[in-house]
């Protein structure tokens, strides 16, 4: 009873502490808070939870050891995992949360089926006032196979998700795949339907393939999405745990399961939406994975005119007289690790007298806020970063733009082709600046796979080069001057 | 129809908490700025870990007896404590990075 | 204390659906410009006529040979029928002050 | 059963109402979707709901006769008000809707009385699952009393509400007033706890007490604020019986009743503070009225250094030959009922080719969005209004500032006084402007009651008279140029 009260206490902390980490402010707040409500509501179930036969519950031991195993091993991967890396974490950890909310299920099946041979028994844990032994099964079979389904996609498609983010699974789609998919789900939710219909026999074989068959819609839900697109598909998954969990909360008419689930679920889902925006494409359009596919084909479209290179020793020279520099980081910058060798040239720079910022796009690179964890890793002071608005109003006064590994946000087809993928993403106008000097390793496309006019223009010239070794060289050409 | 109707009217209580959840989930975080997109999913990533109850209630119930109830337990508190700490520790680094921000 | 304790758990659905919606009246309105103070108000006092139901239960529970039952009900229900109707027609009178904003 | 899914949606329109009512967009439309769902409920209720005994509500003649009635008056009522006098329309309404509460909570606890009386028939209406008679005593009454105290007060509070903005009834106050308001509000609560514990003997002349001090207790409530705070007080009071509805959802479980009750609560406390602080005053310091009273004091301050005077002709000239004009409606506008005059005014110099253009202060008059609801009414054409922010801006490059009956939201002592009352509050910075003419009837402080540094300004002449008769003189003058 003052267990309800900590449940209660928890599922406001959750409503809270999203609040104010919706907001850059109290974010962290935010977060500590919903802490703090999560571990008041294990503790309290651990020590205050009765059973039906008002016996307090078993095992400590297990329960024990699972928990310090849990926060032990969950605490240095979190803590050792590089900056960068940080999605592959999240989508490791919304995959745990999945396989546990199944392997809930899987037990309360058994139990489920083990009552059904002890007719006596089916009041035990009956949930619903009023309801008969049958609708007790519907819904009880429901609900524990609405969580395993839901807890299992979320899991195999996690998984799939963080080997794509680390490299380890690449693309993969066959011909038809889309209606595969389609195909797979109806089975799985007929053979639900078919459990919870029939009572009489809870086949225990069907739901474990019912297991099964999810834990591979989940794979090939994701396989076939493009690796960059892996964020959205994560805060899909991480809403679809939301709901298993809330299953649970439904399962043992937990409120604090039930409001943290749902809150998840539908602030997941929001976000997931929020995210395709910014980068503004269609949550179908990234599901479909037609934007994966123009990746590959834009490789192919033919450079139209003619563009212009220039030699590390123009550019130190290039930047050391300019007034102000404005550097646009990108993907590029991530995947070389140049972070740390940038903020060393932004240095040397200063030391020279010349004004400096970093010009951030907000989906520059392959999570939301990416250039800010990776510049913030290298020290980068934090006034030096400059939000899109901010940075289009300066660049019209400034010598030099050096983009580093960015493309698609500094691309002007946005603004000028209806027909691009892109059309419509606001953009980083480098172009307003005197000078543009753009590093990449080659002409290839970015993750939008289109070309970029951007690279043919007067003022533009390209320095090309892994981010690294072009900033190293070019910090050793500096110091020379 | 008929029986959805009586089913709604029967959870009525669970009906009016999942509806209002719904609507507060897209109210809290409908202005988020799109630099707190990761954060924001880390987080919310960490509170659906409160499936954890769910896994501490199954194996303080599991017979204990029942080796493959008590292992799947088991399973099930370890892998709901990774998405609990895991996620809350990976979300208050991630925040770090935006201490400035509070300037 | 343990009174209260008791209480919470005995309704803790009621409680839950007051605390939900305490933190979506407060979430919903959050951001009204000044300038819709006076129609969110007005609308505001609109809804709350719903006490309306209550009269009318009590108006049809009204034991017919009881006079100041029936007396106090059918005053109830025309009281709350004012705060209803003319509440929702003012409201949209003043909004129609404000339909050029839509421009 | 039906009814229960009505009632939901019921909820869900209450809540989505809310929410598209703060945003001008889409305000009207909230609106009519709230409407729709409480018609829906209240439809519901007339037939689909049954009493405990199953059988169906009776007693239709009186309920129609009721509902019609009230929509009838209702709809008229609303229909004929003046826009400027609505805040009086809603504190009436409001009332209405405290009143009828207060009348429920009376029968209801005659029902409970009566059942008392029959102990078999306790059970009868019991609405908390696993609550013993007494139990039930205890929680119906204190529903029964909370929605009778509040009802009450919000009633009575209302109508003195109602009649300070109509002009009826004037600020009163007497020395020790607060206190008496807290010794009050105590014996009120003692009475009721007493009710609440004694269940024995339910003494309804103690209920009745409660019922008379409670209208005894808004009246006090309400008569020391200042007239002026009356849309403030109207919002609290608004609030107020949003709670005493939900009292009675509780006592019906009527989800409809309680959620919809409490998101009036909720979102009505919260404007209220809104609305202070867009005064940038305290919901304390308007309770206390402490400023209501800084105004009669206001007067006595004696004007500092001397200010010039201007002629109705001169302003014409001033006013023709401009090249931007911009009118700064106020308080005294709407009192002088001078809209329609100042429309053709802006018409007669628009048609000489001057850019007339209006100066809205978020609180200028009486309540928010006074002056657009006031201008709107002479069909102002909306173009023409500024948002603060906007007018500021385009100030420096204005000819002639008419201020019209508007004095503290011009105040600059809100920017430079620390001391000031109204330090901090946003206004619009008139002397900006090339020229200032203010129209009012003397120099008597508006409602903050304290003097205008502004009149004394050199660029600053005074055009003193009624803003009507001032205006049309204008007119005529304009007219002959
Ligand atoms: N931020 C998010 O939340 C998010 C999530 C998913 C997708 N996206 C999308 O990702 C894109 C981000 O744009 P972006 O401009 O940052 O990246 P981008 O458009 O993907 O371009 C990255 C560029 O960096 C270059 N590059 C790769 N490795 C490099 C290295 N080692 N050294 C130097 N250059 C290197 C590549 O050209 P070379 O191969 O020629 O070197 C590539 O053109 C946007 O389209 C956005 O919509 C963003
Ligand atoms: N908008 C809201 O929601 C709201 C609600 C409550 C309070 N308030 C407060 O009300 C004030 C509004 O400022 P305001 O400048 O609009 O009004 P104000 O400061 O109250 O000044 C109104 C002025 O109009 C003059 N006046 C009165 N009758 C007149 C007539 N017939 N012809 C010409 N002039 C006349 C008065 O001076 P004479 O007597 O010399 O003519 C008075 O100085 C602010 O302090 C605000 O905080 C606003």
């Amino acid at each position: 009873m003052l267990l309800t009260i900590l449940y209660l206490l928890a599922s406001v902390s959750f409503i809270l502490g999203l609040k104010l980490l919706s907001n850059p402010a109290t974010a962290r707040r935010g977060n500590l808070i919903a802490a703090g409500g999560m571990a008041l509501a294990i503790v309290g179930t651990i020590f205050l939870y009765r059973q039906e036969d008002g016996a307090p519950l078993g095992n400590y031991g297990w329960i024990f050891g699972g928990l310090i195993i849990g926060s032990v091993v969950g605490t240095l991967a979190a803590k050792k995992v590089q900056m960068t890396a940080m999605p592959e974490m999240v989508s490791l950890f919304n995959g745990m949360g999945g396989a546990c909310a199944a392997l809930i299920s899987i037990t309360e099946f058994n139990q489920l089926a083990h009552h059904l041979h002890q007719p006596h028994e089916i009041a035990i844990g009956d949930i619903f006032p009023g309801s008969s032994a049958y609708q007790q099964w519907m819904g009880e079979s429901l609900i524990i196979l609405a969580g395993l389904i839901i807890g299992s996609v979320s899991f195999s498609g996690s998984m799939i998700a963080w080997g794509k983010l680390n490299g380890k699974i690449r693309d993969f789609s066959f011909k038809g795949q889309h209606l595969f998919n389609i195909v797979l789900l109806l089975v799985i939710i007929g053979l639900a339907s078919w459990i919870i219909g029939v009572h009489e026999n809870a086949n225990s074989t069907v739901f474990y393939m019912i297991f099964i068959l999810s834990l591979l819609y989940g794979v090939f839900f994701v396989l076939p999405i493009g690796g960059a697109d892996m964020p959205v598909v994560i805060s899909l998954l991480n809403s679809f745990t939301g709901v298993a969990a809330a299953c649970g909360g439904f399962l043992y008419h937990n409120k604090a399961m039930l409001t943290g689930g749902i809150l998840v679920g539908a602030a997941g889902t929001l976000l997931t939406i929020l995210m395709c925006k910014a980068m503004n494409r269609s949550l179908l359009n990234v599901l479909i994975g037609s934007f994966g596919g123009a990746a590959a084909a834009g490789g192919v479209q033919k450079a139209q005119g003619s563009f212009k290179e220039i030699s590390v020793s123009d550019t130190a020279i290039l930047l050391s007289y300019a007034q102000r520099v404005m550097i646009v980081p990108g993907y590029g910058l991530a995947v070389a690790q140049a972070q740390h060798v940038c903020h060393e040239l932004e240095r040397l720079l200063t030391d020279k007298g010349v004004d400096v910022k970093y010009a951030i796009h907000p989906v520059a690179g392959r999570m939301p806020g990416h250039m800010n964890v990776l510049l913030a890793e290298a020290d980068v002071d934090y006034d030096k970063l400059l939000e899109m608005e901010a940075a289009n109003e300066l660049f019209s006064h400034t010598d030099v733009v050096l983009v580093l590994g960015a493309n698609d946000v500094v691309n002007p087809a946005a603004k000028t082709d209806a027909a691009s993928p892109i059309y419509g993403m606001p953009i980083l106008e480098v172009e307003l600046a005197k000078n543009c000097i753009v590093n990449k390793r080659s002409m290839k496309p970015g993750y939008a796979g289109i070309e970029n006019d951007l690279f043919f223009r007067p003022k533009t010239s390209m320095l090309f080069g892994d981010a690294k070794k072009v900033l190293e060289s070019l910090c050793a050409e500096i110091k020379t001057l | 129809m008929q029986e959805l109707l009586e089913k709604i009217a029967l959870y009525q209580d669970y009906v009016y908490i999942v509806i209002l959840m719904i609507f507060l989930g897209i109210e809290v975080i409908g202005r988020v700025p799109s630099v707190l997109h990761t954060p924001l999913m880390s987080g919310a990533n960490a509170i659906h870990g409160v499936v954890i109850i769910g896994a501490i209630i199954v194996m303080g119930k599991a017979d204990p007896n029942n080796i493959p109830a008590l292992v799947i337990g088991f399973l099930a508190v370890i892998l709901g404590t990774l998405n609990v700490v895991g996620g809350f520790v990976v979300t208050d680094r991630m925040l770090e990075m935006f201490r400035h921000k509070k300037k």
